[in-house]
Order: C-alpha cells, then sequence, then structure tokens
C-alpha cells in the first residue's frame, strides 16, 4: 500500500479514537451528574422536595461538568492533531512513540509540563504574573457555555446554558484573553514579552471589529443574537447556511429542481413571486458573495483573535523569542497554551454554528433519516421505561437528534481546525505595521461595505 | 478601487496556490526513518567509530604499530604503546587506545595506515556514562574476522596478504619473552616517548626476577606499576590469562 | 596558472617596479617591489605613503582596484606586516601591499602602528580590528578599534609568535585527555 | 520601508524613551550566535552594534600549529554549510603557492561536490529564511528534504554529511562509490520541480512580498564599500561571480548564466537570485555529470579493470586527466616555501586564503577572508529604522553564518 495513504490512515484512525474518546467522556460525565444521579436520587426514597431540589442543582452543574471534562482533554488532542496535520502536510509522520502511533505524546508532554518547576523570574510581579494566564484561560471556559446549548440540538440538559443574546456574550468574553497577555507580557519583566503583550493589545483591538462585524452581518441575516436559533435556521440543506446567504439562494433551486420534475404548478408559484421582486436573483448572488467574503474576514479575524500564523505577532519566535510567554514554564505556560488551543476550538465552533449551519447536516434527507433510523432501533429496546433497566440506560444515554447534531459540528469544526493548521503550514506572518494596515485599511472598510450592502439586499432578495 | 480588488484576488489566489502546494504534500510518502527500529543505510565511506580490523581471511591483526596514525591525528586521541620483539627485531603492539571523547572522526588516520587496519566503521552510537567509557582499548577496538570481512568489503578495499613472515599472534608472542629469555640484551625500546626510558630503567630488576610466564606472579608488580588505576581495573575485571599476560607484558617491554 | 613564475620569483632581482609600481612613482609615491605572491604583484609601501597611495588605487579608472578584499596582519620575523589584498570589481587587477613595521622600531609595550583604510573604505574596518586583536596592530584613525573576535577583555595577541597561550582551566583538568 | 513612512510612524510628538535590547547570543533566530545591541525607539532600530566572536574557535592559529594535512581535516568546520568551499578555497591556495596542478577529473569532481554543496547552503537558507519570515512550520521542511538527499550523496562520497574533508591540496581524496553518479542525476533531474513547489509557495506569495520587498535595501555603493561579495552583492547588480569574472577549475568550459538582479537589491531580490542561483548550479551539476573525463566512476571502473587499476601516472585509464589526485597524502605533506592568496566563489560570496609558507609541514601564516565577516560588516547600515521584525528578514536574506564570521 502506498504509505502515504497509509499515514492518512493512521491520522483519521487517531482522530476517530481521540474524538470518541473526548465526546464518550463528556457526554458520560453529563449523563452521570444530569440523568443518572437525579434518577438514583428519586429512586433512593428521599422526601419529593429535597429529591428536586437535589437533581435540579445537579443538573444545573452539568454545562459546567461538561466544560471541564470537555476542555483539557480536548486541548491535548488538538495539539496531537496539529504535530501529525503538520506532520501530513511536511511528508513526516509526527509523534509516534509515545503510546500507540503517538496516541498518547501530549499527554505524555501534559505531565510533563506539569512536573516542571514553575520558575518567576527575578524581578517579575509575582501575582499579576500568576493571574496572567488564569485570565488568558478562564474566558475560553466561559465563552464555550452558550455554544454547547447549539452544538448539543438544544438538549434538555444544556437548555439553562442557552442564552437569548449567546452570541454577544461569546463575543464579549472572548476579548477578555488579551487582558492576559499584557498582564503576563508586563509582568514578566522582560522587554521581549513587554513589546509581544502590547503587539498583542494593538492586533487585538484592531481585528475584533472585522470579526465582530462579521457577526453581526450574520446576526442581522437572523434577526437574532441566539445561537441555537441561528443555527436551527440553517437546518434545512447547504443552501440555508449562512455562508451561502443563509437560503436565499433556496428559491431559485427550488426553481430548478421543479423546472427538471416538470412540476409547473410549483414553478408558476415561484415566478409570481419573482415578478413582484425583479431585483431577486441579482440581489441573492451578491449576498452569497458577501456572506462568503464575510465568512473569509471572520476567519482572518480569528486566525488574528487566537494569535495564529499568519497574525502570531505576539508570540513572533523569530523575533521576540517566544513573546509574552517567553518566560513562563511548567504549568503556566501548559496553561497559555491549552488557552491558545481552546480559543482556537472556540472561534472555529463560532464560525461552524454562524456560518456552517452548526450540527445541522448539509443535504435535507440525511439528518432526519438519521434521526429515525437511530430512534427505531432505540425503540426496539425492551423495557426502556422502568428506571435502571438496560433499555432505559441506552435510552437516556443515546438521543438520536443529539448524536446527529454533535457528529456534524464536530465534523465541521475540526475541517476548520485543519484548515487552520493548513494556513499555519503555509504562510509567512505579518509585520506588525503591516498587520495594522491590512485591519484598519482594509478588513475593517470591507466589512462596513459588506454590511451595508447586505443590510440592503436582505430586503431586496 | 478596480486595481485594489485586482491586487486582492490576485493576493488571495497566490495564497491558495501555496495552501493547495503544500495541502498536496499529504499525498506523499513521509520520509521519517524511524530510526532504533529501521537504522540508516550508511555508506562504506561513512565516518563512524575507529577499530582495528583483523585480515578477513587468516584473522591476524593488521596493525604493524607504525605509529602513522598516531603521529597524524589532529586531535592526539590516538595512544599506542608497543615494543620491538627482541625475537623477530619487528614491532609489537602491545595496546592501542583510542579516546572517542576526543576523536572528531575526520578519517586521517584511515587514510594514513599501510595495512587499512585502522578504519571507520559505520558505527555511531557509542554513547557512554562517562568520559574514561569512551577511551577504547585494543579489546574493544579489534574487529572480529566476520566484522572485518563486512568492512573490508563495504569499503572495497583490497583483502591484505598475510604478513610475509608468520609471526606470532600478540599474545602469542607476549608469552615468548617472559620465558625468561628476557635477557638477550632488550634493545632500547621503540623510543617514541621519552618518559618510557626512565620506567624502563625503575622496571628492569622487577622484569627479570620473575619467574617466567607466571601470569599470576606478574600480575601484582603490574598492578603496582601502572600509573593509570582504570587500566588495571579493567585489568582486575578481566581475569582470563591473555589479559594478564598483555599487563605482564608492558611490564617486561619496559624492563 | 602561474605557478612557476611563483617559485621562480624570490631568485629574481625584484628592484624593477611592476606596472602598479610605476603607477605610483607616476603619483610620486615610492615603493618597493616585493616577491611576487603567486605571480600577484606585491609591493611594499612606507606607512606614510599608505592613505595617498590606496585613494589613487581606488579611484583612478584605468587601475580601478576598488575591492578590499583583505588586511591580514602578519607577525613575520623581523617586522609586523599589514597585508592588503586589492581586487577590482571591474576588471582583473591584483595586487598586494604590504606595509611593514620593522620590530625594532617598537618600544616595549607598544603596539606597531599602521594607518587606517577605514575613511576609504568601511570594509576595512572590520578587518582591522581584526588584525588588532589578533596580531596587535594599531590602526591610527581607526573609528571604533576594539577587539572583535577575542573577548573585549582579551589579555596579549594571540596570532603573535611570542603569544603565551593561556592555560586553559578546562582543558587542563580534562581526565581523558592522553596528554 | 520608505522613509516618510517609517517618519509617520515615528513621529517626534510621539518621542519616548529608547530602549536597549540584547538581540542574542542566544536567541531563536539569530542563526548561531550574533549578539546585536539594539537601541530601539518604540519597535524601530535606532543603533546597532554587532557583537561577535562568541565562536571564535581560532581557526587560523590552528592553522599555524597543525600540519597541512591536519589542518585539512579542520577546515570544513570554518564555514560549516559549505565545507567543500572551505577546502576547496585552502586547498587552491596552498596549490598556487605549491605549484601543483589538479588533474581535470579532480577538478570535475570538485566542481560537482561543490556545486552539490551550494545547492545544500541555498536550501538550507531557504529553509531558515522562512523560518526567519514566521513561515516556520510547513515550509522549512520541503528546502531540508532535499537537502538531506543532497547531503547523503555526499556523506556516500566524502564519508560525512558535513564535515566532508574531502577536497584536498591537490586534488580529492577518493573516487565516487558505485551508482553514485546515477543518484546524483536522478537528482539533477528532480530538482527543478521541487525548486517550483518552493517557488509556488513563497515567490507570489503576498505576505511574503509585502514582508521582503524594499526591506533592507542594499544599495550598490554600500555594497561595494563594505566589500559585501556573493549572492548579496549581486542582488545589487554587481556582476561580480568569480566563476565567471576570474574563471577558475574548470567554470571556463561550463555554460551557466550569473544571474544579476537589477532591483533594488533589497531582501526580495536577494531571496529571487538565490533561488535561480540553485537552478543554475542544478544545471553546471549536469553539464559536468557529461563532461566529466572518464564518465561515471562505474564506467571508469569498468575500464580500468583492464590495467587491473595500476594508478601509474602514464596509464591510460588511470593518469593524466583521469586521476583524482596529484598530491600524495600523507602525514608528511609539504607545501613549497612562498605566499600566496586565492580566493573562490562560495554559496555567500568571496571565500579566500591567505597563505604564507615556509616549506614546512605547518603553515607560517593563515588568514581566511571570509564572505560573511565582511557581509556582516555592512548589517548595522541596513538595520538603521527598521522595526524588530525586519531585523530578522534582513539578517536573513545577507545569509551569514556564525561559525564563518568567528572562525
Amino acid at each position: 500500500m502506498n504509505p502515504a495513504v497509509f499515514e492518512i490512515g493512521k491520522f483519521a484512525r487517531l482522530t476517530v479514537i481521540w474524538l470518541s474518546i473526548i465526546f464518550g467522556a463528556v457526554w458520560a460525565a453529563c449523563w452521570a451528574v444530569g440523568v443518572f444521579a437525579p434518577a438514583l436520587i428519586n429512586a433512593s426514597g428521599m422526601p419529593t422536595e429535597t429529591a428536586s431540589l437535589a437533581s435540579e442543582v445537579l443538573r444545573a452543574l452539568v454545562p459546567v461538568v461538561a466544560v471541564a471534562v470537555f476542555i483539557p482533554i480536548n486541548a491535548m488532542f488538538m495539539v496531537l492533531c496539529e504535530r501529525r496535520a503538520l506532520a501530513l502536510f511536511t511528508v513526516r509522520k509526527g509523534p509516534n512513540r509515545v503510546g500507540p502511533d503517538g496516541l498518547l505524546q501530549t499527554a505524555a508532554d501534559a505531565v510533563k509540563l506539569l512536573f516542571k518547576e514553575d520558575i518567576t523570574p527575578h524581578g517579575a510581579d509575582a501575582v499579576m504574573f500568576t493571574a496572567a494566564p488564569i485570565i488568558f484561560f478562564a474566558p475560553s471556559i466561559i465563552g464555550v457555555l452558550p455554544l454547547l446549548a447549539a452544538a448539543s440540538g438544544n438538549h434538555e440538559l444544556f437548555r439553562s446554558v442557552n442564552l437569548p443574546t449567546g452570541i454577544f456574550y461569546v463575543l464579549a468574553i472572548a476579548s477578555i484573553p488579551v487582558v492576559g497577555i499584557v498582564m503576563g507580557g508586563w509582568a514578566s519583566n522582560n522587554k521581549y514579552s513587554l513589546v509581544g503583550a502590547l503587539r498583542s493589545a494593538a492586533q487585538a483591538i484592531s481585528y475584533e471589529i472585522p470579526l465582530v462585524l462579521s457577526i453581526v452581518a450574520v446576526c442581522l441575516m437572523a434577526g437574532t443574537l441566539d445561537v441555537v436559533k441561528i443555527a436551527d435556521q440553517q437546518k434545512d440543506s447547504l443552501l440555508s447556511w449562512n455562508i451561502f446567504g443563509g437560503g436565499a439562494l433556496l428559491p431559485y433551486v427550488n426553481l430548478v429542481v421543479a423546472g427538471l420534475q416538470g412540476n409547473n404548478e410549483q414553478v408558476q408559484a415561484i415566478m409570481q413571486h419573482f415578478q413582484a421582486q425583479p431585483l431577486g436573483p441579482f440581489a441573492a448572488v451578491l449576498m452569497v458573495v458577501c456572506c462568503i467574503i464575510f465568512f473569509g474576514i471572520y476567519i482572518t479575524g480569528a486566525c488574528a483573535e487566537v494569535n495564529r500564523i499568519p497574525f502570531d505577532l505576539p508570540e513572533a519566535e523569530s523575533e521576540l523569542v517566544s513573546g509574552y510567554n517567553t518566560e513562563y514554564s511548567g504549568i503556566k505556560f501548559a496553561i497559555f497554551f491549552l488557552a491558545e488551543f481552546t480559543n482556537l476550538f472556540v472561534v472555529c465552533s463560532i464560525a461552524s454554528i454562524m456560518f456552517l449551519g452548526g450540527g445541522h447536516a448539509p443535504l435535507p434527507g440525511l439528518e432526519q433519516g438519521f434521526t429515525e433510523m437511530l430512534g427505531g432501533i432505540l425503540k426496539q429496546l425492551p423495557g426502556s421505561k422502568e428506571i435502571f433497566s438496560p433499555g432505559w440506560l441506552i435510552n437516556s444515554l443515546v438521543n438520536p437528534s443529539t448524536v446527529s447534531q454533535a457528529f456534524w459540528i464536530i465534523l465541521k469544526t475540526y475541517s476548520l481546525v485543519i484548515f487552520a493548521i493548513l494556513i499555519r503550514a503555509t504562510l509567512p506572518r505579518f509585520r506588525i505595521d503591516q498587520l495594522m494596515a491590512f485591519g484598519w485599511k482594509r478588513l475593517i472598510p470591507l466589512s462596513l461595505i459588506l454590511l451595508i450592502a447586505l443590510t440592503y439586499l436582505r430586503e431586496l432578495v | 478601487m478596480f486595481g485594489l480588488v485586482g491586487r486582492a484576488v490576485e493576493s488571495l489566489y497566490y495564497v491558495c496556490v501555496g495552501l493547495w502546494t503544500v495541502a498536496k504534500h499529504t499525498g506523499r510518502a513521509p520520509i521519517t526513518k524511524e530510526f532504533p527500529d529501521t537504522m540508516p543505510d550508511l555508506p562504506g565511506a561513512f565516518r563512524g567509530r575507529l577499530a582495528l580490523a583483523v585480515n578477513p581471511e587468516t584473522s591476524e591483526h593488521l596493525c604493524i604499530s607504525c605509529r602513522q596514525c598516531e603521529r597524524v591525528c589532529p586531535d592526539k586521541c590516538i595512544d599506542i604503546t608497543a615494543h620491538k620483539s627482541p625475537e623477530t627485531g619487528k614491532l609489537e603492539l602491545i595496546d592501542f587506545k583510542i579516546d572517542h571523547g576526543l576523536c572528531m572522526f575526520c578519517g586521517l588516520c584511515t587514510e594514513v595506515c599501510p595495512t587499512t587496519c585502522i578504519i571507520n566503521t559505520n558505527d555511531f552510537e557509542m554513547s557512554d556514562y562517562s568520559r574514561e567509557a569512551l577511551i577504547y582499548d585494543l579489546k574493544k577496538l579489534t574487529l572480529t574476522q566476520d566484522e572485518s570481512a563486512h568492512y573490508f568489503s563495504k569499503k572495497y578495499l583490497p583483502i591484505p596478504k598475510p604478513k610475509p613472515k608468520p609471526a606470532p599472534k600478540p599474545a602469542a608472542a607476549a608469552a615468548k619473552p617472559a620465558d625468561g629469555v628476557a635477557a638477550p640484551a632488550k634493545p632500547a625500546p621503540p623510543a617514541a616517548k621519552p618518559a618510557e626510558g626512565a620506567a624502563a630503567a625503575k622496571s628492569a630488576p622487577a622484569a627479570t626476577d620473575k619467574p617466567a610466564g607466571d601470569a599470576a606472579a606478574t600480575k601484582p608488580t603490574a598492578e603496582k606499576k601502572a600509573d593509570d588505576s582504570k587500566d588495571s581495573e579493567k585489568e582486575k575485571a578481566a581475569p582470563e590469562p591473555s589479559a594478564a599476560e598483555g599487563k605482564a607484558e608492558p611490564d617486561k617491554t619496559e624492563g | 596558472m602561474s605557478e612557476e613564475k611563483a617559485t621562480d620569483k624570490p631568485a629574481q632581482e625584484s628592484l624593477s617596479a611592476g606596472p602598479f609600481g610605476q603607477f605610483l612613482l607616476e603619483h610620486g609615491i615610492p615603493s618597493t617591489r616585493l616577491a611576487d605572491s603567486c605571480g600577484v604583484e606585491t609591493i611594499e609601501l612606507e606607512e606614510k605613503h599608505l592613505e595617498g597611495a590606496m585613494k589613487r588605487f581606488r579611484n583612478s579608472a584605468e587601475v580601478a582596484l576598488d575591492l578590499l578584499i583583505a588586511v591580514s596582519g602578519v607577525d613575520s620575523p623581523e617586522t609586523f606586516d599589514s597585508v592588503y589584498h586589492l581586487w577590482s570589481y571591474s576588471n582583473s587587477n591584483e595586487l598586494v601591499v604590504k606595509v611593514r613595521v620593522p620590530k625594532s622600531s617598537v618600544a616595549a609595550g607598544q603596539l606597531p602602528t599602521v594607518t587606517s583604510l577605514t575613511p576609504f573604505w568601511s570594509a576595512a574596518n572590520w578587518h582591522e580590528r581584526e588584525s588588532y586583536d589578533l596580531v596587535g596592530i594599531r590602526y591610527v584613525g581607526h573609528p571604533y578599534l576594539r577587539r572583535i573576535l577575542n573577548p573585549w577583555d582579551w589579555e596579549g595577541h594571540p596570532l603573535r609568535r611570542d603569544y603565551k597561550q593561556v592555560v586553559d582551566a578546562l582543558n587542563d583538568k580534562n581526565p581523558h585527555s592522553f596528554r | 520601508m520608505a522613509p516618510e513612512k517609517i517618519e509617520a510612524l515615528t513621529s517626534t510628538r510621539l518621542k519616548t524613551d529608547e530602549m536597549i535590547i540584547n538581540m542574542g547570543p542566544q536567541h531563536p533566530a539569530t542563526h548561531g550566535v550574533l549578539r546585536l545591541l539594539l537601541t530601539l525607539d518604540g519597535e524601530f532600530v535606532k543603533h546597532v552594534e554587532p557583537v561577535v566572536g562568541h565562536l571564535h574557535r581560532a581557526q587560523e592559529w590552528q592553522g599555524q600549529n597543525r600540519t597541512w594535512f591536519q589542518y585539512q581535516a579542520l577546515i570544513d568546520r570554518v564555514d560549516y554549510l559549505s565545507g567543500m568551499f572551505t577546502s576547496w578555497a585552502m586547498a587552491r591556495a596552498a596549490e598556487k603557492v605549491d605549484g601543483c596542478q589538479v588533474p581535470l577529473r579532480g577538478e570535475y569532481m570538485r566542481v560537482i561536490v561543490s556545486e552539490m554543496n551550494r545547492i545544500t547552503s541555498h536550501l538550507l537558507w531557504l529553509g531558515t529564511y522562512g523560518i526567519d519570515l514566521g513561515a516556520m512550520f510547513g515550509f522549512p521542511f520541503y528546502p531540508f528534504r532535499e537537502r538531506e538527499k543532497l547531503l547523503d550523496l555526499l556523506e556516500a562520497i566524502s564519508g560525512q554529511r558535513m564535515m566532508f574533508n574531502y577536497i584536498r591540496i591537490g586534488g580529492v581524496q577518493s573516487e565516487a562509490p558505485p551508482g553514485w553518479f546515477a543518484k546524483v542525476s536522478e537528482f539533477v533531474k528532480e530538482f527543478p520541480d521541487r525548486v517550483d513547489e518552493y517557488e509556488a509557495i513563497l515567490t507570489n506569495n503576498p505576505i511574503f512580498i509585502k514582508r521582503t520587498k524594499g526591506v533592507g535595501i542594499l544599495k550598490k555603493q554600500l555594497a561595494l564599500d563594505y566589500g559585501v561579495t556573493g549572492p548579496s552583492l549581486r542582488a545589487s547588480g554587481v556582476p561580480l561571480d568569480l566563476r565567471k569574472t576570474k574563471p577558475y577549475s574548470v567554470y571556463d568550459r561550463l555554460k551557466f548564466e550569473v544571474p544579476i538582479h537589477e532591483g533594488d537589491g533589497d531582501t526580495f531580490d536577494r531571496y529571487v537570485l538565490r533561488v535561480k542561483e540553485m537552478r543554475e548550479s542544478n544545471e553546471i551539476l549536469r553539464q559536468c555529470l557529461e563532461q566529466i573525463p572518464g564518465g561515471t566512476a562505474d564506467e571508469l571502473r569498468e575500464r580500468r579493470k583492464a590495467c587491473n587499476s595500476c594508478g601509474k601516472a602514464d596509464c591510460s585509464n588511470c593518469g593524466g586527466d583521469l586521476m583524482i589526485m596529484a598530491k600524495k597524502q600523507n602525514a608528511g605533506l609539504r607545501i613549497k616555501a612562498g605566499e600566496g592568496f586565492d580566493a573562490i566563489e562560495s554559496p555567500r560570496g568571496i571565500l579566500g586564503c591567505y597563505i604564507i609558507s615556509t616549506g614546512g609541514d605547518t603553515a607560517y601564516r593563515f588568514k581566511w577572508r571570509n564572505p560573511s565577516f565582511c557581509n556582516l560588516a555592512a548589517l548595522p547600515d541596513l538595520l538603521i529604522d527598521h522595526p524588530i521584525a525586519d531585523i530578522m528578514a534582513i539578517f536573513g536574506s545577507i545569509d551569514v553564518i556564525l561559525p564563518d564570521v568567528d572562525r
């Protein structure tokens, strides 16, 4: 067999194994806290009021448990995934020694980092120095919460974190980490760190604007800030995804389909609709173009936001040694590292929820078919009503619609992550003044113009 | 305005070309060699650890103690001990030490060696726990007959002819002078090292007094004299008679 | 190649000035012709003429010796030499210029002095610093005559024949060194 | 960067304190152990003082205290990325003083191995330049992959990957092993495609262009003043390449172009020029493989079966042009008395060697003229008024190798 295919196969295997571990573990933890434990309490014969209170408390804990389990394992996997993917792009093999196929490489790295000496440099502001990684890391945990609801298809356990202004909340939280960077850079008592931190502040402020504007455009089309609703609006098919104009093209495709099927009535009905809005087709195409460009802007801004190449100036290795985290070692460095990858995951999942239809399949029948099939199998199970019977266990563990949604959102998010890795493998780094010029002179005007255009076009379609 | 858009599109196009070029590499076989599992295929000329070859056919030691390598070594990492055999009047090798911690693997010694005795092997895994362990002595340096044959064929070296006079092997030759024949006016030992003269004067009586060929008896004196303590340790660790004889040797020679 | 010439030359009487010597004479600068170094004309200049001669070599259109390849300090048996290898960007002219400071004229504890060429060639800057560092020739007029390869607080000039090597404590204690 | 831009960015109204930063000697991007004492105003460089010598190994002193034969093994370390060239420069200078004529096959072998070495050097530069500019995770591996192939070939012929000790006074050390020439020609065939790939990633990349165009302009006059040589000089438009202007060895028998870039001499030009040079070197390799007297080593071995590899100088199969070594290599190698200077075109510029011999087995004075040393002297003038990020772009583009500077 071709060794290259073999390597790709190994990479795929590794990804599947890790992802099933991650999401299996997360779901198992959530289920244990949110379903199994309340059931146990109810069955234990406690007074009803106490029991319901206790279950309520446990249910409220579920999102927290989910995030706490999910973030460290996920970051570990992402580091490994990044290294293996980079190895694939550069005709190497990547880490392949620790565990089968190098599966446990990052786990070993994490353990190593935990045991390393935690150094606070001479002259550093110890409190700030310690607080910086925490402040850098905390937002990525808090920020994930509303996304959980959208990612799980508004599963009842996660309904509590579904804020009506979800995306607004996520964006607000996402701008906090820069404070951590500046603190870390300043407290390190190192000129390179300081320069890196200041660069980071400048960069984060400038690139947040196009990032937010592109999200605003999506909210404008959706008419809501609720991530679950935004995701649900895109459920029909590929064409209703926000990246393709949020359904702007649907009537035309329907027209073509109807034409091909020879369904004259439908064709007539659609044509009548068009006559009311003669500029419709033109506007729809323009709108799709606008949305695709917005997606590009979002990806660019997101790369800058999470300090990825080509925008990794705060830690530009060839210039600033390692930028703001030059002086960090051991667990503090590990937290920076963890947060960086979690941030990448967060921005990628925002992109897949906002632009790529969230947990919905690209083709209309796919999701429904899968759900029905799985639901059918589950219904066959005997004794699914009695508590603690195997049927009950499986039924409460496996929710067909959640499984399907989780699968698609994972696929979309990690595709974006791998795209980010591809970018990292290819592009050189901007210079700070070019970065600022690009942000302020190109991206911000472009996104403003497009936003106005989109507002107008939306009326025409 | 259009220029700007054009440039943006062009830039995007070239970025995509770059991304595609990188992505294309996914389909190529990796060039990584998993080192300890698959050893690198080293060429014959590779300059690895130094070793002394024996004649692949007759297994006689090829070194003629000419000290060419010792002379040419830029790092002075080779140390040869040899004496002139009283019987044949030829130089005989007693010990050959190479300090691989000093060696820079330039291969000059292998070039000047008239008998292609000292060769660079393909071995490069020499890591050890102490610097002293990197000093290889004659025993550690000498290759087996099979290994010698392997390197001779790999390096395309002509198989050397056996030495003209079937001289006894160093160990056998070593035993000879100890048979009490030491008396016949020992010609001044190969005066390569000035220090040897002094040592010779000191040890002369001891050498003549010793019962011939009694390895056990010569051993204590040898140990006492050995200025290099670790060497004697090595000898103690290897109590086989040939080693003891080898040790008795310099003692005799210098006497 | 000019190997033959190179080996023969030292035997010849080298008094007749070569083309570059002639060129200098035309400008009123005396020079002594030395044995050619491998077929390349080698002249000796007195230190006071160095500046003028170099200026003319560099600026004259037909000679155009405008590439200062190297400045080497040499601790010869009798003299301290500062050797300049001049090439040309535009033609194949080559010239070796030597300024020799007799050791007898250097007071004890003093360094031999030669005029610096840094004002004409920025290239001479680091070469002269190196020559100062290793051979101990002081270049007068150099803007920043400081040790370049050795540490700033190094003592002595290592490429001098009478330089005593500082005993390296590390190598001295080296347990496995045979010598 | 244009001066007015800098003016705008560093307007006096925003005057701040100057900051002194030590870049190096331990910095991930200073290609070794260069220390730059930077005086910064914000992110802009106001004054630079390069401090070199951290890697000083007294190569000249060793040349004067080792025999000629011994010192040949050490000089690869002067410039470890192009060991063949340092060996060659020393060998040529010694041959000039000694008056020994290298046989034609030996000269061809020298050109082949050193052009291979030039490609490896440029490839390493290309990879590390990618790192300097921040493309540090994917791109650098591609040039290194090809470099690895070449190093394997050089290892097969000389015994080691970088410390070759292959070119000797009087010729080259050994004949190529069987199958070597075939492998080289295989490489020569595939290499242009690989260069195309590098160019696809970098040359037109908008970020790369932005980072390099107009940055670190080395004006022609400045380059001439500083004695800058090699690709950096040619990128400024001066056609000085010893292979063409003073053809040595067999370069006058080979058809090749010396790429000259008629640009401003900015970092991008230097990049373009080096990539072109790699292609030219590949072309030279191809021609050498065709022209080499006696053909490949395998053919020659077949021929020599007739005379049983007698090795006599008058043998039609072993002697004359087909020899590779004209001087006996042994510990007592001596060079006739005299002095001489010879230079060759190394990947970094004119690499010269000045030898004074008194006829003994050691040199009286040994002096290297290292291209990196001279090129680095021009660095401070290039860096002034550039931001920190450009320091590495400029420093990387003049391709300085620190052991070559420090000796």
